[in-house]
């Protein structure tokens, strides 16, 4: 009726520090949406953020780390304050395997959780392998352990799991078990390793992938990377797709649209 | 069945359908994948002297399908990075006209120089930005500037200048006059419509500039209307823009005096696959309308002796 | 609940939804019927001197629900018959608000004149009509017309004196600062769009007088962007138009600057009904922004102090 | 998916001289209709005008008498000739009633024609009562002569039927036998008398009225009358309604809006 546009206003109704750089924001977005899919955060005065949905049922969530200054704001968001939503966005997760590796390194473990918890109950098992830079920031461990056929952890200072990189745990599981997929979001470098493992075990991998955004629609080119948008092709990606891309784990664009290393 | 070749002036293209500016216009890639979707030619989004972010999100509102607002603030990798982009585009095929904003008459002659080594086939000069405060409409907007700077541009290049107008003015014809009798090859008519939208429960503007220029179906009446009278006042071929997703609209801009048309919001509302199917609407049309050229159709629904 | 009650200098009315001129306008009972439907007050029709029939059919094209293209070309009864449908309306309670067109500035002065003993509550200048020649916007683009005519009209007659503002001139603040230094007691914006429609079968435009204006949900975002530019630079109050078909665009346009808004399109889309309804949405969400009366809201989008 | 208007441009498919001033056009039209309601037929160059449907099947068509300029130049339209329809607009007969009275005067019966045919068709028993000037301008009579119970002619000069007004051989009929409504249309004079012999027989009269148009949509206040607009409201109003209109049958709005004797 009206000719309002697509953007919501949505309450705060919940914020929980994930980690002492992570935060979860809990709010009612009445939209259907799935694991893989994003929405864009709007801090009113401030930006407009993608961000993957870390909770996809009907009250959503988003799970922000600090990194810039608008992130950092998201952070200093408390309850009841009201941010704009728009979305959800881009493609999402094939939730029909049966045994998947899920490869989290640091706040990307926030898009696979909701993918992981719905294949799992879907009767997939699911294998967790997460990495972060530190116990206290490894995310969703807890959350996930209920429904983890294996959780493998890995820091790079030692304090919990694996002392290293958590490609090395993902390239030891993909030797040991059988697996039909690989889901992975992180760092593009701790991705192109993953690729190369599922390679390796010839497993096909699926990656989740960030880039700068502005319109989310396929209209600016924002988010260009190869011939793919990020906001309309991805941002899932199979993993044979990204391994033939020029840029990916080497540059990005820039909010001018040049072309930076990553 | 319409042979679909389309000619503006000294150029031909596959199709009338160009890429307009600014949408799939930062990388060459996409520029190159809206020519591999169909397109007859792309234009480059608007290039600066420098690099520019724009500015900060929110940059689009949506309304339905018919109408999109925004105000990117003419974000662009600057006129040093850019070539790279058109190289890119060219390798693969598409002729490329390449866009390009300047606060004044010489940096805008300057860009259009340095255009000309990339292989584009025209420039377009943006003299058409709602929303970038000194950059665009304030000069699209007042006959003496439009002439200074479509004169400066003309005297720096030999490639054909397209001059690309707002509606956002009393007469636009006056505009496109302005620019004929300074030198232009062509008039691209027209950038976005002024326009704002609030949000009510944060009591602010949408969009980070206040701030926009509208796009979509809902402009399709302005811009015929632009094209409709230019086509009245300047001999130049007109290229229209605003609001075109189907074969249809291109032909009721052909009728109102256009020579070709950009396609830009469609990009996003109907995918890249609106150019295939836009070219073949338009086959199939302009067939039945007994054209066998699109210039039988330019300027055929103004009274008087056609000029196609 | 916000107290719905909206006040446009000295004059207030039961809510701030009026009829715009030229829809519903040329029967007092008509008026009347919007009024008994909800609405605030009522615009008339845009009255001349002479009665007029306007343009031939077709006169009006429509865009799914979100736009309507129309020349009507101003036929009215004349300044002569008119006070009888005014006495209808007023007889039944209806604030009206008389809309007067003209030429010239004394032609205009002498509609107002002989508008005051009708019981019209205000006088609306229309200065803004986008088709036809010589009457409207062609007065409307130019502000020492503006001024020329609002000067005279203020000379005239003790009524409020509403100037109506095209938003086919680059800046249309700049012609709202012009009626309010003439003594303009309020600015009524936006008046259509300049746009055409093509009939590609026939190949020839659609309405009978070639350009008509666009109205209806497309030009909502042109309407507001011209309300938030006048706000920004004068100081008299502001009635926004443009379409409005809702509670929460009621809210957009207070909040953008205006106190009072006209419906128009929304009244054939909507049926009538319309003013009923969006009174009870903007009850209850202006309601829910925390409003206890509705200039709370206007210009509340701006940036700085409020001037509510 | 285009945003075209609601008009389409129609070929003529048949033009039939119904009486020397009186065309019927075919034309094929999509969109459903039902009796009573009109198009606006666009004669490009010159004028658009409401005409009823007289036919409101697929293959639909109006029925033309020459009045004006443009109605003319309707009649002087050609098979093959291109015209532009938009519609239908306005209300329809109630088909329900299982006795009816049709009446009929000059080329008011283009639109009273479907309604009985369909009313017929749903098993109603329809009587006729159609009036001409002369017998060459009666309308329609060979066309509903297969359906009618009943078939009464009048015309002004008596050279067929009833010398004299349709409206007495209403009169006659509504006294002689029972009906469960009475559908007219024709000049208002003509209308008012009907509507005055159903009220003497107590039976419900619903008439179809004419009044200048512009936009159909209910937005130009051309079609005024009382507090309806005829394009929306109308143009079928029960009788009743039409007799509690100070203007019905005295005086209508030319187009500036002024009002005129009818
Ligand atoms: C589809 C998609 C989903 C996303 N989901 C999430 C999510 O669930 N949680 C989350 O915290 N963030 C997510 N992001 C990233 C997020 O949108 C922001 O880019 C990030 O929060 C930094 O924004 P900022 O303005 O605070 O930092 P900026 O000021 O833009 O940058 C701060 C630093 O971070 C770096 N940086 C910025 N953006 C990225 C990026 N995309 N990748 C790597 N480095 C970057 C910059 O180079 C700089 O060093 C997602 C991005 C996309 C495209
Ligand atoms: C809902 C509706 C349905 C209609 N259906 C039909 C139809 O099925 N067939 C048909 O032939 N016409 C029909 N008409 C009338 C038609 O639209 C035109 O008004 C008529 O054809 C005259 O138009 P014109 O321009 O040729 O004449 P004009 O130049 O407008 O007028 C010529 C003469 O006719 C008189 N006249 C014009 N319009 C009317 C009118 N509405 N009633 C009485 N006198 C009038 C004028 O006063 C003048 O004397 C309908 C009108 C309406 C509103
Ligand atoms: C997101 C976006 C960015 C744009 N950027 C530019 C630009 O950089 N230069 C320019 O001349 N026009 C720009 N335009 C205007 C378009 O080229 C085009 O004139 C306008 O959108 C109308 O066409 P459409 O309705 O097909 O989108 C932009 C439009 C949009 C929607
Ligand atoms: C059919 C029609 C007739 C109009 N006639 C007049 C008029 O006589 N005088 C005037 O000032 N505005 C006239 N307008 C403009 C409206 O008053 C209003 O400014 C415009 O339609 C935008 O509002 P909307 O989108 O709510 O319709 C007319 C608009 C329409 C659609
Ligand atoms: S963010 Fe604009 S195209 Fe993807
Ligand atoms: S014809 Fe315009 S309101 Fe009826």
């Amino acid at each position: 009726m009206s000719s309002a546009g697509l953007r919501e206003v949505c309450t705060v109704l919940d914020r929980a520090q994930e980690t002492p750089s992570t935060v979860t924001l809990r709010f009612e977005y009445p939209r259907e949406a799935h694991p893989g899919q994003f929405v864009m955060v709007w801090l009113p005065g401030d930006d407009e953020l993608p961000m993957s949905l870390s909770y996809t049922g009907r009250e959503k969530g988003v799970t922000v780390k600090a990194m810039g200054e608008t992130s950092r704001r998201i952070l200093d968001t408390n309850r009841g304050a009201k941010i704009g939503i728009r979305g959800p966005y881009g493609n999402r997760f094939d939730l029909s395997p049966r045994r998947i590796l899920v490869v989290g390194g640091g706040s990307g473990t926030a898009v696979l959780a909701p993918a992981a918890e719905e294949a799992h109950a879907r009767g997939a098992a699911v294998t967790f392998a997460l990495g972060a830079t530190t116990a206290r920031e490894m995310l969703f461990a807890e959350r996930l352990r209920p429904i983890a056929t294996a959780l493998h952890l890995a820091t790079d200072d030692g304090s919990a799991g694996h002392h290293g990189y958590v490609t090395a745990v993902a390239d030891r599981l993909l030797a040991e078990a059988a697996f039909d997929v690989v889901w992975t979001c992180g760092p593009e470098v701790m991705m192109r390793k993953v690729l190369a493992a599922g390679d390796r075990a010839s497993v096909p991998v699926f990656g989740s992938v960030e880039r700068q955004m502005k319109c989310s629609l396929g209209l600016c080119d924002a988010c260009a990377l190869g011939p793919y948008h990020v906001c309309i092709d991805g941002p899932v990606f199979p993993g044979h797709v990204l391994q033939g891309l020029e840029e990916f784990g080497r540059s990005k664009r820039d909010p001018s649209g040049r072309l930076v290393p990553v | 069945m319409t042979e679909l070749r389309a000619e503006v002036g000294t150029l031909t293209f596959r199709n009338p359908l160009l890429l307009a500016s600014g949408i799939w216009g930062e990388s060459g890639r996409s520029l190159l994948g809206a020519y591999e979707a169909g397109a007859g030619g792309v234009v480059s989004k608007s290039i600066g002297t420098e690099p520019r972010t724009g500015y900060p999100n929110p940059t689009v509102e949506q309304y339905g399908d018919w109408g999109f607002l925004n105000a990117m603030g003419l974000p662009n990798p600057g006129i040093r990075a850019y070539p790279e982009e058109i190289r890119v585009a060219r390798e693969g095929g598409a002729p490329v006209v390449g866009s390009v904003f300047a606060p004044t008459a010489e940096e805008f002659a300057e860009l259009a120089k340095a255009m000309e080594p990339t292989g584009v086939c025209a420039v377009e000069l943006n003299l058409s930005c709602p929303h970038a405060k000194g950059l665009g409409s304030e000069i699209g907007q007042d006959p003496v500037l439009v002439s200074e700077v479509t004169r400066a541009v003309r005297r720096a290049t030999k490639l054909p200048v397209w001059v690309k107008l707002t509606p956002n003015v009393a007469d636009v014809a006056l505009l496109a006059e302005a620019a004929e009798r300074a030198g232009a090859d062509a008039i691209t008519a027209i950038n976005t419509v002024r326009g704002l939208a609030i949000e009510p429960t944060l009591r602010r503007p949408v969009l980070a500039n206040g701030l926009g220029g509208l796009s979509g179906p809902a402009i399709k009446p302005i811009g015929l209307a632009c094209v409709w009278q230019i086509y009245e006042r300047v001999k130049i071929p007109i290229v229209g823009v605003g609001g075109i997703r189907s074969g249809r609209d291109v032909i009721e801009y052909l009728l109102a005096g256009a020579r070709a048309v950009q396609v830009g919001t469609a990009v996003a509302t109907d995918t890249v696959r609106v150019f295939s199917r836009i070219a073949s609407e338009l086959e199939k049309e302009a067939g039945a309308l007994g054209a066998e050229r699109l210039s039988d159709l330019v300027g055929a629904a103004h009274p008087g002796p056609a000029r196609g």
